[in-house]
């Protein structure tokens, strides 16, 4: 989010680790390059890329701005990402704000409860918040048919903007926090002794100078939503409302021709979209000087603002909203677990079953796709912070030619809907690479996985490496050591909590992820996430739910490891 | 047994069954069994178990794939020249006849297609795995016995008299699995009728388009009934005894092909024809049933348990009042009308 | 402009004391100045005046209001205390313009749009920054900065104003400019100031009054030249620039006068007071020893080493033992020369 | 221990010229101070001789070795100079113990093991923090973590040490402290040593001899002495400690000397040099101007301001329409007074 380019003066005139350099550049570029290859190319054929007899043509292009369903779509898309948008970073923000800079009781706790979303896997999310919120959750059953009330519908674009916010908003509120805990409080005390009330200081200081911030989470957030597939699918369904990617997803199921090239011309027209955005950024952020706050020697800690009589209501209205966004859908899982069926027709101990558990249990791929997600998802997500790490320290702190393309290589996977990102890494697999060297095995899936959610390593660690000083560098060479020997021996020893918590992000991110591998699933490599997503199309949705439970539960006991090692590495 | 009189039985260019001996060797020198297949795994995994216990050697691998995915994934590897799937099984009719026309199938003839309705071959090498009736699934809690429909005609007055007790969920018709019910709705009981229903009942109803979805509506409440549902709810629904049921309709019951073919790129061909035949095989059908899909083999007597066959149908819904889609390009050139037919009914 | 009395101000994080019973006055227009090394609560005190920082216990009040009374429970907040603050930092609002900065005082009280703008330009000549209202923070030298955090806290008025360490960020040249224009700015204003500095030569040239602080208590309070002639305790001496420390035996001198003696000055130094004690120490300055060639009066003594400050010289000297050190405005080889100590030179410390 | 030589060296970012041609020579063992304003390029210069800046142009050697040379396109990297660096922000690595740190550059050179560890303790000893070894950086004060900065800079016993602005972080009280401290090291290890600083006080106190730079170029190169006493510039001499100018018409005066004459000083300033124009500026220190009571020798004059400094009360003097500084350490009250410019005591400038 943050890829703002510290522009770093290390000046060493030649790196002489330029070889492993442009190794590490070589590799994340073309591992970010590859599956858009394929694509981008077959957009402007006439046939798909593997078929032979095709010729140049715009023809896809001309049917996408043709279909009167693209146009709607692209509008339901720009409805729910400005929706979205807005909510998650006013909320994020607001939230940021609260927890670190107001008297807010509680407001510790809730600085970590607020990230449950980010952590709950996205499929047990939308499971959850449809068995509870859903046309036939529970809650909204038992509003409109126990109560009578008028209820709400999740399946509008109101409905999935406000999943989307709640989905997104850990972003936002992340982002916002770090930068506040990097600013001086004095510059709020001073207005405060200019005279200025907590309100004031919040509109007129504190939101002002978080303009940066706020812009780079807001160009990753409507980004994500420009992209996102599972929301509009299986919430969006019901109401027959399609975004970008449902869009092209659906349209591509059901086209008759294999491959149509509209659908690659639709994710090159996001790629597009996307790099619009990055530009807009960078020129946004030009006069970013102006926010960066001189010769900060932080104050030490002030005395927070007083939220007077609002500190309660405050509280409870965030303690209600965790609730209602995360307890609840959370629980409703567990429960859904139990029973054969959640509904408020028949009371649930009365349906209680562990069949769910049972069909999970006796699943044979059940057992597989565990160790296969959980080797993905440690040794994939170590893999990807490792080189998100390094090439992160090529792309800020070397001289090396390309560093300046790493940075924007890194948000593009981003950029294009999973799914589409996926029959891009089968092509390439397909047509690149020798015999089935990674399309007929796990490696082919991880590497995939990775690479889509390399974006997420990249935006947790760029802003801790921006706050390492130069000069930590140079010492180094002045001892003696070469680029590799810094970045080994000082860089990424410093950057250990960040890559600790892009490792948990990754993990988190991984184990739950499902879009850009339908393509390359099968028998022997399953995923948690397709195991998932395939008890799902059998419409029994408690075994889904036991699933989604066993995710949760294995990503809480990598947390509280990885809190547990977080706090060492911190005391140290 | 069952079968309207008009179903499509296009003349076989495929070659005699060879016989099964000759294949178990050439598959003993394969490397496995691939298939592609839209199946759920849990429904398909009886009959792999069937399969594996008369040919132990063979491995099978069976990559769950949605209807498009099965034939994209496949034209692609096999383009390349890639190890693909040796069998495909799907049931979107209209893309069948794109993969008739590509080339798709192999022209493989399975021994023991004499125990079967002749539509079973539906020519060019694509056999009807399961003729999975669509039907209507219901909230018993919310519906007594006595207030389900069993006719499209009773749906339709249903809708119109108690829009708030006939609450419906179904497929929208871009999905394939419904376009092909509708098809053979238009079939059974006309156009003009089939859209007078429509109209009735587009007003309640909501469309869920993914996987069973619908269902789970049924199941949780927020609707009484989901109509064209898929066959395969007939198992699915076995664990709900008391809570939601099915019914078919008397008056028009179309079937929806789930059809299999061994593939031209097939690396394994013996494998795959050795499958086939034992999907025709009395065994077969058992395996078939156990798993949810509907056996249509001639005079079938499930054993324990299994509901899921044609003969049982048979007894429960009027044979005029069911019509088998066929997998031919008539499917293909009627969409665009009866989409759009579909569409202005439920306004979209 | 209306005096601030505090009153034994007590403040702790967790178990250490960090403000232990501070107390004192300022009165109208005065300039007063909490010295003392890193860490010794100035900030804490300055902050607790200004709203930030609550003390645990304590009185403040600013003419007739009280601002904080732990008994009574009253505890204004910042906002309302309507004090100018120039912070270390200067924590200038980065997002806005330098005549935004001044006038963001004046349009919070809703001030009438054209006299707020005038107010701005006035006290923007004021700091010597005139032409300069457009421009951001991050456009302005460290020394313009500094003004500009200034204008902004007398923008309005102030009740009082509190500076903390404004200058330490500024380089040495432009610190002693800055000093002048703020001394002369405060006594044309007849601004009540308390300014916060651990730097001594800061302390002397601008305060009305020093209070000496250490360790979360005032040692010492006086003016300058009250606080640098007759530190009271070595800390104090030591603090206010280098000195020399000599301890020896104590007899009454002329005239309620001692005489300090020790083998290094058998002839003994004459201190301006009365005997404490059978034993004493005594603080020296360095530039009131008297150094000069072997042919001068007083005891023998060794320089060694000379170094050259610029406005004057840094002579180490032994004399019997002792290492003393000497400021002395013109050159003396190193080598055998003679010392003296004036009488007055020498005050008795703690 | 090698000599630096630098020859000039051009650096430009965009348009703006940030070294004009530098050029100088550093002697075996010799502690050279550069000192100038902020942005006059000293870092910059520091920085080309690390390696961690390629100027534009010029010529950057170390005893036999070329480290740069733009016109044969030699541009050593940074790893490979030998040289040990203070940053001004110690850049201590905060994950390492002491010392780890201070044994960086000797593990890099795959040193014995055994060997290391008794050579970091023994410069640990040399920078007297002995048994802090275990501790991390940020459980030192501020003026230990400058000494392991130091220690590390020395481990590895580098070719030249250079120092950028060490001591700017620390309070003044240390500041003084380390100073002497870096000196007494220096001096007896005998490190060729270039030093960044831009408060005069330290240069002077420090340095074999003192560049003074200005603007990328630079102005006076000289020891302390002469650098203060003849400055030469204007600017030097104001950049070195207060100092008043005078303008006047000159005349030859006896030997070689001139004489300086204007309204305020009718009978002429004797300046130590023969003129050079017949108009010509003068500087002189506030300190070497002899300021008496109204009975005094000199011309008179008006005291309007009298400030307590410490060692010395700093005297703000009218003499007919002129304003001009005067240090001295004894009392004068304000109001009439006389004033005397010694011979000697004004240089011309120019
Ligand atoms: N929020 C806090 N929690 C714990 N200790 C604190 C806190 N704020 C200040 N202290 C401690 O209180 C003591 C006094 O701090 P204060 O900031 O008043 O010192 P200071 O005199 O202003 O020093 P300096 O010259 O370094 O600014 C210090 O030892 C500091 O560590
Ligand atoms: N990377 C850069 N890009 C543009 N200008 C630069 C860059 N680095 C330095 N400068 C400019 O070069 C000039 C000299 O900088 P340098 O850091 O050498 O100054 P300095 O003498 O060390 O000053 P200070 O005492 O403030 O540290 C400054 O005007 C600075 O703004
Ligand atoms: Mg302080
Ligand atoms: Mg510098």
């Amino acid at each position: 989010m943050t890829a703002v380019d510290t522009p770093v003066a290390a000046g060493r005139p030649r790196a002489p680790a330029s070889v492993g350099q442009a190794v590490v550049s070589v590799l994340v570029i073309g591992l970010v390059v590859g599956p858009f290859v394929p694509l981008v190319y077959s957009s402007f054929r006439s046939k798909p890329v593997y078929l032979p007899g095709g010729v140049f043509s715009l023809g896809g292009y001309r049917t996408l701005f043709a279909d009167p369903a693209y146009r709607t779509a692209v509008k339901n898309t720009l409805l729910f990402a400005v929706g979205t948008t807005a909510l998650a970073v006013a909320g994020g923000t607001l939230l940021a704000i609260l927890c670190t800079r107001t008297n807010l009781p509680g407001r510790r706790a809730y600085g970590l409860l607020l990230m449950a979303p980010s952590v709950i896997p996205p499929l047990g999310l939308i499971v959850g918040w449809t068995a509870i919120y859903g046309q036939g959750g529970y809650v909204t059953q038992l509003l409109s048919r126990n109560l009578h009330l008028p209820v709400w519908n999740l399946s509008s674009i109101p409905g999935m903007t406000v999943f989307g916010a709640v989905v997104t908003l850990p972003v936002a509120y992340l982002t916002v926090r770090s930068t506040l805990a990097g600013t001086d409080s004095s510059l709020e005390d001073a207005a405060r002794s200019a005279g200025a009330g907590p309100l004031r200081v919040i509109g007129r200081i504190t939101l002002p100078m978080l303009r940066p911030a706020i812009l780079n989470c807001t160009v990753l957030i409507f980004a994500l939503c420009l992209e996102i597939l599972g929301i509009p699918l299986f919430l969006g369904g019901p109401s027959n409302i399609d975004f970008y990617a449902s869009f092209l997803y659906r349209s591509w199921s059901n086209s008759g021709t294999p491959d149509p090239p509209f659908v690659s011309a639709g994710a090159v027209l996001l790629l597009v979209v996307v790099s619009l955005l990055l530009v807009v950024r960078a020129r946004l952020s030009g006069a970013e000087q102006r926010f960066v706050t001189v010769g900060a020697r932080s104050g030490g800690v002030h005395r927070p603002l007083d939220l007077g009589r609002w500190r309660r209501p405050a509280s409870a209205a965030i303690g209600v909203f965790i609730a209602v966004t995360s307890v609840v859908p959370l629980l409703g899982l567990v429960l859904m677990s139990f029973v054969r069926v959640l509904t408020t027709l028949v009371a649930p101990w009365h349906l209680m079953t562990s069949d769910n558990w049972h069909a999970v249990a006796t699943d044979p791929a059940l057992r597989r796709s565990i160790t296969d997600s959980l080797l993905i998802a440690v040794g994939g997500g170590a893999a990807s912070v490792a080189l998100v790490a390094v090439a992160a320290l090529i792309a800020h702190r070397s001289r090396f030619p390309l560093r300046r393309l790493i940075a924007p290589a890194l948000m593009y996977p981003r950029a294009v809907p999973g799914v589409i990102l996926g029959m891009g890494f089968f092509w390439t697999y397909l047509m690149f690479t020798p015999g089935s060297l990674v399309r007929n095995n796990l490696w082919g899936e991880a590497i995939a996985l990775c690479v889509r959610n390399l974006t997420l390593a990249y935006v947790v660690i760029q802003p801790s490496l921006a706050r390492i000083g130069v000069e930590l560098d140079r010492a180094g060479h002045a001892a003696g050591a070469g680029w590799w020997t810094v970045a080994r021996r000082i860089l990424l020893p410093m950057l250990r909590p960040a890559l600790l918590a892009a490792f948990v992000f990754m993990f988190v991110t991984l184990l739950g992820d499902y879009d850009p591998v339908v393509f390359l699933q099968k028998p022997g490599t399953e995923i948690l996430g397709v195991t998932m997503l395939q008890h799902w199309s059998t419409g029994v949705q408690g075994p889904v739910a036991a699933l989604a439970v066993l995710q949760v539960v294995i990503v809480a006991a990598v947390l509280l490891v990885a809190g547990r090692a977080l706090r060492r590495v911190d005391h140290a | 047994s069952t079968g309207s009189s008009s179903i499509t039985t296009t003349a076989s260019s495929a070659s005699p069954p060879a016989p099964t001996a000759t294949l178990a060797r050439q598959a003993a020198s394969e490397k496995g069994l691939v298939v592609y297949a839209n199946v759920p795994n849990q429904y398909f995994q009886p009959v792999i178990a069937a399969f594996n216990k008369q040919y132990p050697a063979i491995k099978v691998q069976v990559t769950t794939l949605d209807d498009k995915t099965v034939f994209a994934k496949y034209e692609a590897e096999a383009a390349q020249g890639a190890r693909t799937a040796d069998l495909l099984v799907a049931s979107a009719p209209a893309q069948w006849v794109e993969a008739e026309r590509n080339g798709v199938p192999a022209p493989v003839t399975p021994a023991g297609l004499d125990a079967f309705p002749s539509w079973v071959n539906q020519g060019h090498g694509v056999y009807v795995m399961s003729a999975e009736p669509m039907l209507l699934g219901y909230n018993a809690k919310l519906l007594r016995p006595s207030e389900v429909p069993h006719t499209w005609a009773q749906l339709a007055a249903d809708a119109k008299a108690d829009p708030a007790k006939y609450r419906m969920v179904s497929y929208p018709i871009s999905n394939t699995l419904d376009y092909a019910g509708f098809y053979g709705l238009h079939h059974i009981l006309g156009s003009a009728r089939t859209q007078s229903y429509t109209a009735a009942l587009a007003p309640v109803t909501k469309t869920y388009s993914e996987g069973l979805d619908q269902l789970n509506q049924v199941l949780q409440g927020s609707a009484s009934i989901a109509y064209m549902a898929t066959g395969l709810t007939q198992a699915a629904l076995r664990q709900y005894k008391g809570i939601a049921g099915y019914v078919f309709m008397q008056d028009a019951t179309p079937l929806v092909p789930r059809a299999a073919a061994v593939t031209a790129k097939a690396a394994s061909p013996a494998s795959a024809q050795l499958f086939l035949d034992f999907l025709y095989s009395e065994a077969g059908q058992q395996a078939l049933c156990r798993g949810g899909f509907e056996a249509t083999m001639n005079g079938f007597r499930p054993q324990a348990g299994c509901t899921a066959s044609l003969t049982s149908l048979a007894t429960q819904v009027p044979a005029k009042s069911t019509y088998l889609v066929p997998i031919d390009q008539a499917v293909l050139d009627r969409q665009p009308s009866i989409t759009a037919q579909w569409n202005k009914a439920f306004h979209r | 402009m209306p005096e601030i009395r505090i009153r034994n101000l007590r403040k702790s994080f967790g178990a250490a004391t960090v403000l232990d019973g501070i107390g004192f006055t300022v009165r109208d227009k005065e300039f007063v100045t909490l010295l003392g090394p890193s860490g010794c609560g100035k900030t804490t005190t300055l902050m607790a005046i200004a709203g930030f920082q609550s003390p645990d216990e304590g009185v403040i009040a600013v003419g007739d209001e009280v601002f904080v009374d732990r008994s009574a429970g009253v505890d204004l907040p910042a906002e309302r205390r309507d004090l100018g603050i120039v912070f270390q930092s200067y924590a200038l609002w980065p997002h806005m313009t330098v005549a935004q900065n001044v006038g963001f005082p004046l349009s919070l009280r809703k001030a009438d749009k054209r006299a707020a703008r005038e107010r701005v330009a006035e006290v923007l000549d004021l700091v010597e920054l005139g032409g300069h209202g457009d421009r951001y923070p991050h456009q302005l030298s460290g020394g313009q900065q500094q003004r500009v955090a200034l204008a902004r806290a007398i923008a309005h008025p102030p009740r009082v104003l509190l500076l903390d360490e404004p200058f330490s960020n500024l380089d040495a040249k432009l610190r002693e400019r800055a000093r002048d224009w703020l001394k002369q700015l405060q006594t044309s204003l007849g601004l009540t100031t308390v300014f916060v500095t651990h730097d001594q030569d800061e302390a002397l040239a601008m305060s009305d009054r020093i209070l000496v602080m250490h360790g979360g208590r005032i040692l010492r309070d006086g003016t300058p030249e009250e606080v640098y002639r007759e530190p009271g305790a070595r800390f104090v001496a030591e603090f206010l620039g280098q000195c020399n420390f000599l301890t020896g035996s104590v007899a009454a001198g002329p005239a309620g006068s001692s005489v300090l003696r020790m083998p290094a000055f058998p002839d003994g130094i004459t201190v301006g007071a009365a005997p404490r004690g059978p034993e004493a120490t005594v603080a020296v300055r360095p530039q009131d020893i008297e150094l000069d060639g072997p042919d001068a009066p007083g005891v023998d003594a060794s320089v060694i080493e000379a170094v050259f400050l610029g406005d004057h010289y840094r002579y180490q000297v032994r004399v019997a033992g002792l290492r003393i050190e000497v400021h002395a405005p013109h050159t003396v080889a190193c080598g055998p020369a003679r010392i003296r100590i004036p009488p007055g030179a020498a005050v008795f410390v703690d």
